[in-house]
């Protein structure tokens, strides 16, 4: 049994005798007898002690391998192995944060709402866009909502997805467009790029989702994908890295009209994929069906600075069958973290990121093009991830290389290899990376 | 920087990180990468690509940074602080050991698309997660995937809708009763149904002749809360599922109030096809200031080969676990395997609490909210005034009417008094409802001291109009904020 | 349990952990040793000793005990809240790393009595560390045992005493400054010294010709801080130094204000032969409320073999460092090898500042605190307003004879505007001494923050009278807690 | 260089300005120009980031084999292997903790007051003496403290001290009293026990110094100790084991006058030995020779509860070279961690360990004792710790049984070992290290 529970037995006796019940039992008089468990019934161990029960976390951790000097991360596709600074870890971690409520009541929620303002502000800024939201669950559901925003706003079913979004990304979009009807086209690539084809063929549409940069790592034409949605009378929706906002225009400057993507490379390891960070953003015309939380600035009633949650008519708990979305709870803490790692690169730190990566990429990318077999995958432009090909399958190829203490990348369906590098990847372990690669497929 | 902005000391306003950047100062540093080309921007980016001007983030020293979010917690309220009797919202303690589990660096450092040889220890923690939440609702199968309560919800709509379709037919209709939460009529609708709505009766439970008139072979099915959002029990459980059932409907459990049940009654026994539960509530993931959560979604044996997938399964071989897709997913609801840090913290809160220890659980949540009806009685309206399950709804209808106290006063007056609120105005069958849900881990003595607060507070309502007073900010004006929108600090 | 405790919405007082005592609760769990024998008490122990009663400790829940002690830290000012200028401190901002660094498991778990062979990564870290603080001070060979400065005292003089005694002749008096910090004439007496006290000259600092009237052959040595605590460098120096070693005394250093002069000026090249370093001032161990600190000791060549040991070193064979002990060592001066994880922390701090950022450290301090004297001039007496290093001391005299403004009354008022006070009535040479040290850590703005409070109070001197109203507590009557002793729960 | 002077050079360049100086050189001009370092004279590296550090940090840590699943401790002697919950650890972490000073301005630092407040009822509580202070360095600084204290009431400079005391600890006494001149006198031990010798020959001395249970681990009887120190007018020194005191009389119980002790077992982790937590706890007659700081209870203005640090003219600060001791700065944090830890064990959970404890010792000596070659090393009683002879070096011993998996102990100078056993131990493990230690004897 666990230890959380207060209550002592002369307690729980005194306080059913004042109800005047003499047994826990008959709290749950009004459950059928027919459907109520005996005590024991269920199937399941007892409780253990904590430190038993960290024991076996820790046994079920070990059957792991995780990232780190034993198992170098060359591995992306929507999940980035960036440094963790421990000031972000502790703070975020301060209990304030980590054990408060969704802030309903903004009189002693002023730490929760005004990180989130902040937040949003940076979240905003990198999009290139002017509002954004306090966060929905993960790129993938960032999508659906981007996409549920442009159908609402244009009152049309049709979206065009290109096939450079990621395959989980799309698999979810899928997967939700059989609830609200949504006609999904996939748009090919070319080479690394979305071939959206000529505006002039383009049919109506609600929105165009286009990843940037793609999901192959390449930079795609934003101008492009603005020309079509123009041509189609779609919302451009982009989702984007936010750390190639380190270096590259923002989706904003080329007119998009909504801004999503995972914030997981600000301040969140890797976690195994989640809990991620679903960032949401879009023009301030779309407002009023922003998905989820908004955080606003106010006062209070002797008018100093004050943050609260706002437009909430948009919300489920308000407007029920007709909300914007159907998120309630959305990952706060995970944009408290994205904040504070934000906070702690800076304006400078965020352009190094980006730089370093983009180095260690272009490093990485020079090494394995210069190992007989492996060629590009594709032509365009990348930031920090790219692909190739190899003589070898590349899931044999990526456990192989794990016995070498590498995670190689994220295989590919085509058969090619999809890497990645971040600011954390030195020299060194790219040649040692290298050379791996170049063992294992001989 | 000032740290009067700290109700330790002053209670003025903190500035923001964007008021505390000076041009040119940092908190970064990075390794040393060793490359000999040190590529400039140029070298590495086409230049239409490339941003003229880097971003503005901000630019703050490491300990400015730390001073600014650390002064930031002393003005937020937790569970770690105090009582938080949040109705609907389970605010229980989070025990810190699962603080210590989630963390493990062979948890928190594995890739999501590392190969299954390299994640052999997480997916053999999400299938014991899997089982033991099937065991513990009565149910056959579960996805781990959706990271939220909505997110369950609209999955099991879109699993409810699926196996329709594989029966051969369409339905347009799904049941919430009016007492329901706004997540499900908002979930009804993404999931491509109607919401139609079944009034409560006078005991506060699903109206069953109402009901009966509702149900048609367009329904495809139904969403309940039990016990419900007034904290009561459907005692009707059984013959709402037969009703439901006999119409070929599907019967939905939102979980939220699974706390309450624990090793005493489970969804599946009362006749529920799809269940989706809230870690975040019942199994202590801690809230984060609103998320993350997780969502799990199980189902009886005949909608398992509906759930989305992959879900990690035991080899034939034995030779460890391998990822399946079941025959007719739905598909991905997550862009991977859910939250799964969330999920391992409620895998150590089930290891330590066990199957004797989950049942003290709900036993204790009911008993403190009964006491806690009880000792409020004739203090505040209690609607419903019979046993209630590990919440009930109190109401200042009466005070309203004879003295002016409103629920929102209360709320923002217990916030003196040194509790959070309960949760105010849900559900909306309630007038100037008080939903107040202790949680187990709260002790007889704070109960007490909550009850004497909540007495004070109906003996003063003028005083309560005036509150809080003590708070780093007063009551807040919530109508500017909507009506002169600023949303970021650039558009101050 | 009531969170009123907590100034973020209430001012009332915490219960102590015995006032929230209940008996029976519990936060305990023990893993299952799985003893078949379960011996009880009496199997084991001799009834003689075997206590009839537990001692009561306390009986709480983990959510109580939590919640209790998460709400005193609301009631506590600390570096991670705002600016702490207090002199002699050096109330620096401490990197979170070095936290990251010193929970290192392969550090923290280690066994001080283990063989040499398993912890020959302690051994190079604490013999690195040394080497590091004999090259900042210009010394020779280091003990890392004393855990704090007094205990570096300590050591010190117990170290000249035995270089004096293997010179064949007993010395009795040790000189100090009238500026000296109190641990050094308390030192000085536990070292079986007597203390002759040199006055400080009109520019602060040591009379010469006083201190050459105290020299002879009966004086150990001299204690001396420099820059000593008014902030002061001591120029004539190498002229103490000089006279000090022709009656055969030895200079000790009190490396209290150390982080003035990192990789400026080294106390070995100003002549000092033994120096006390507090890591937790200078290198950024976090002060912990009062401590752990560490207050390693340095010497000179010609000292190295009264150290204390076991010092680590490396093997002539090289492999690995080995355990020694000097020659004629003094013996050991802490339980183990002194604080450990506050040295593994420092060293976090040297390797990530490395010998570069450590100038600059001092750099920015000095520059920090020369410019809040000169912001300050006019506003506060400035005694000694000459070029100062890391730290100053501003007086209320003028003010307190014009207005009654004492230096405690600043004290408390500066609480209000959010900062912690300077230290007070220190040195005792300056009447209503502010000593203040603002540390390299404080940006620019909130210098500017502090000297505009700093201002307004000395504008208001009746107003600082009443301070602090917006502390957890007013003024505390110390005068009562001393006549009335209440030491503890149970002397209530 | 580090990262955390925050000062831009726009910022530095306009600082000088405002003082008239033109580099930050010229700060320093008081100090004599000929012993004045130029930039970069130090042989130092130049710094590290943050990521660099936690490496090298890493890489040192790597090199030491730490107690864990792959070195189950078995060593004790004065550093104890027990369970530290989680709460604990978060607790006395959170940075209100670490990052205050000591106590000086009361009105904000009620947190830290009360906590100690706390702290010292608990340990005058499990000293069975009435006032306690807010903690010294260690178990040795205490012993010294204890002497200085009972010194300074009977101005007789002969202590008298058991050799059951801990070596370390005795040669820290032994250390420190070169300067204080006290004449130190060892009190043998016989069996495992402090042979006192006959109350009846006792000559004055100021301090009886004992351990309990002492260094063997063997329960001294304190009644002989009260008696004998009676007959020589000294106080009654007990150093005691804090977990002994949930199962054995309390010394003060036996009439100790001091109680000193190392508080390492409540909270601290094994820490290579620092920074632990010197108790100090003695009857109130004594409170104004008491050494270090004292908290204590009174009223604000306004009449509320409120500690604040009192009988300050003990202290150096204030009595100089008069003072009772010259410690300032102490183990606080340390003292934190420790009360936070007993509010977590309580009564129960105290009476709890240290019975678990002495189980696993009893278990492991049965186990020890039954091996061909292993002999006990005395028979006095014991609780959780107790010594042995094998036929092997101690030394040699410890050195193989880590190639077991074990730290076995902690060899004795006359050839015995030292074995602990706490809460953390169980069947299994002592059963696997009697085997292993079977193994290498034989
Ligand atoms: C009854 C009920 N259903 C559903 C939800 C939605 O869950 P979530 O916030 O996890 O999306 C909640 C959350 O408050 C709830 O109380
Ligand atoms: C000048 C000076 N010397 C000595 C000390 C004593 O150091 P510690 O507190 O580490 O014992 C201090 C501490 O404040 C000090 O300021």
């Amino acid at each position: 049994m666990g230890h959380y529970v207060p209550h002592t037995d002369d307690e729980i006796a005194s306080m059913l005798a004042f109800m005047g019940l003499s047994s826990l039992d008959e709290l749950f008089d009004a459950v059928p007898a027919a459907m109520r468990l005996a005590a024991g019934s269920l199937h399941m161990a007892d409780g253990l002690s904590e430190f038993e029960t960290l024991d076996e976390m820790a046994r079920l951790a070990s059957l792991n391998r995780a990232c780190g000097p034993d198992l170098v991360c060359f591995a992306g596709g929507g999940a980035y192995d960036h440094e963790l600074p421990a000031a972000v870890k502790r703070l975020a971690f301060r209990s304030e944060f980590v054990t408060a409520y969704t802030p309903y009541q903004p009189e002693v929620a002023q730490g929760v709402l005004q990180t989130l303002f902040e937040y949003q502000t940076l979240v905003a800024r990198l999009s290139g866009v002017e509002v954004a939201n306090a966060s929905l669950y993960d790129g993938a559901s960032a999508c659906v909502e981007g996409l549920n925003l442009a159908v609402a706003a244009t009152r049309n079913q049709r979206v065009l997805v290109s096939a450079g979004v990621h395959p989980n990304w799309r698999a979810v979009v899928d997967t939700f467009a059989v609830g609200t009807g949504h006609e999904v086209e996939m748009v090919p690539l070319q080479d690394g790029l979305t071939a959206w084809g000529d505006p002039v063929d383009a049919k109506p549409a609600s929105a165009v989702l286009v990843q940037f940069p793609n999901y192959l790592g390449c930079i795609e034409d934003l101008r492009q994908a603005r020309a079509y949605a123009d041509a189609a009378g779609a919302l451009l929706v982009v989702a984007f890295d936010p750390v190639a906002s380190g270096l590259l225009n923002t989706p904003g400057s080329y007119g998009a009209d909504v801004v999503v993507g995972e914030g997981q490379p600000f301040g969140t390891p890797l976690s195994f994929g989640g809990p991620y960070l679903g960032l949401f953003a879009c023009k301030l015309e779309h407002v009023r069906r922003l998905p989820g939380r908004l955080v606003g600035e106010t006062v209070d009633v002797e008018g100093r600075r004050a943050y609260v949650t706002t437009l909430r008519t948009r919300e489920q708990d308000i407007r029920r069958e007709k909300a914007s979305s159907n998120v309630c709870t959305n990952q706060t803490l995970i944009a408290v973290c994205c904040a504070i790692q934000l906070g702690w690169l800076g304006t400078g730190g965020l352009r190094e990121l980006a730089l370093r990566s983009a180095r260690a990429a272009r490093a990485t990318r020079q090494a394995l093009l210069a190992l007989d077999g492996v060629v590009a995958h594709n032509h365009a432009p990348v930031l920090r991830e790219f692909a190739v090909r190899t003589p070898l399958d590349p899931h044999v190829l990526v456990d192989r290389m794990a016995d070498e203490g590498f995670l190689a990348g994220v295989p590919l369906d085509d058969g090619g290899l999809l890497v990645a590098a971040t600011e954390r990847r030195t020299r060194d372990e790219i040649d040692r990376y290298a050379s791996a690669i170049e063992k294992v497929i001989r | 920087m000032k740290a009067t902005s700290i109700p330790l000391m002053g209670r003025e306003e903190e500035p923001t990180l964007f008021d505390l950047s000076e041009p040119g100062r940092r908190a970064w540093s990075f390794r040393d990468q060793g490359f000999a080309e040190e590529w400039a921007a140029e070298d590495l980016i086409p230049a239409e690509h490339l941003a003229a001007e880097p971003v503005p983030v901000a630019q703050v020293s490491e300990r400015d940074l730390v001073g600014h979010f650390t002064r930031l917690t002393h003005r937020q309220y937790s569970v770690d602080l105090g009582a938080y009797p949040l109705g609907s919202c389970t605010m229980k303690y989070n025990p810190k050991l699962c603080d210590d589990a989630a963390g493990l660096a062979g948890l928190a450092n594995v890739h999501p698309a590392a190969p299954a040889s390299l994640t052999q220890g997480w997916m053999a923690l999400l299938s014991d997660l899997a089982d033991a939440l099937c065991e513990i609702t009565g149910m056959s199968a579960c996805t781990l995937q959706p990271p939220a309560g909505a997110a369950g919800e609209l999955t099991g709509l879109l699993l409810m809708r699926a196996w329709h379709e594989a029966q051969g037919r369409q339905r347009s209709k799904v049941i919430i009763p009016d007492s329901a939460h706004g997540t499900n009529p908002a979930s009804v609708t993404l999931g491509g149904y109607q919401t139609v709505t079944v009034p409560s009766d006078d005991r506060g439970c699903v109206d069953l002749a109402a009901l009966r008139e509702r149900l048609d072979d367009d329904v495809a099915g139904i969403m309940l809360t039990n016990p419900n959002t007034l904290g009561l029990f459907e005692e009707e459980i059984t013959e709402i599922a037969a009703a439901v059932h006999e119409v070929g409907g599907l019967l939905y459990y939102d979980g939220a109030n699974l706390n309450a049940i624990l090793g005493v009654v489970r969804p599946g026994d009362m006749g529920f096809d799809i269940v989706h539960m809230n870690l975040h509530k019942t199994f202590a993931v801690p809230h984060g200031g609103g998320g993350p959560g997780a969502g799990p979604v199980a189902v009886s044996e005949r909608l398992a080969e509906f759930l989305p997938g992959p879900l990690p399964a035991l080899r034939p071989d034995g030779g460890g676990y391998e990822w399946t897709v079941p025959a007719r997913s739905i598909g991905r609801v997550h862009s991977w395997h859910g939250n799964a840090l969330a999920l391992a913290r409620a895998w150590s809160y089930i290891l330590v609490n066990g199957g004797d220890g989950l049942r003290r659980v709900a036993e204790a949540a009911v008993l403190n909210a009964n006491w806690l009806r009880h000792r409020l009685r004739g203090v505040y309206d209690i609607p419903f005034d019979r046993p209630n399950m590990h919440e009930f709804v109190a109401s200042t209808k009466s005070l309203k009417k004879a003295a002016g106290l409103r629920a929102l006063d209360v709320a923002k007056r217990l916030l003196e008094e040194g509790f959070h609120s309960p949760t105010v105005y849900f559900p909306l069958i309630v007038e100037e409802a008080l939903m107040i849900e202790p949680t187990e881990t709260e002790s007889p003595q704070t109960l007490e001291d909550l009850a004497d607060a909540l007495e004070r507070i109906a003996a003063d309502p003028e005083d309560a109009a005036l509150a809080p007073r003590t708070t780093p900010v007063g009551r807040v004006d919530e109508a500017r904020a909507a009506r002169h929108l600023i949303p970021t600090w650039d558009a101050r």
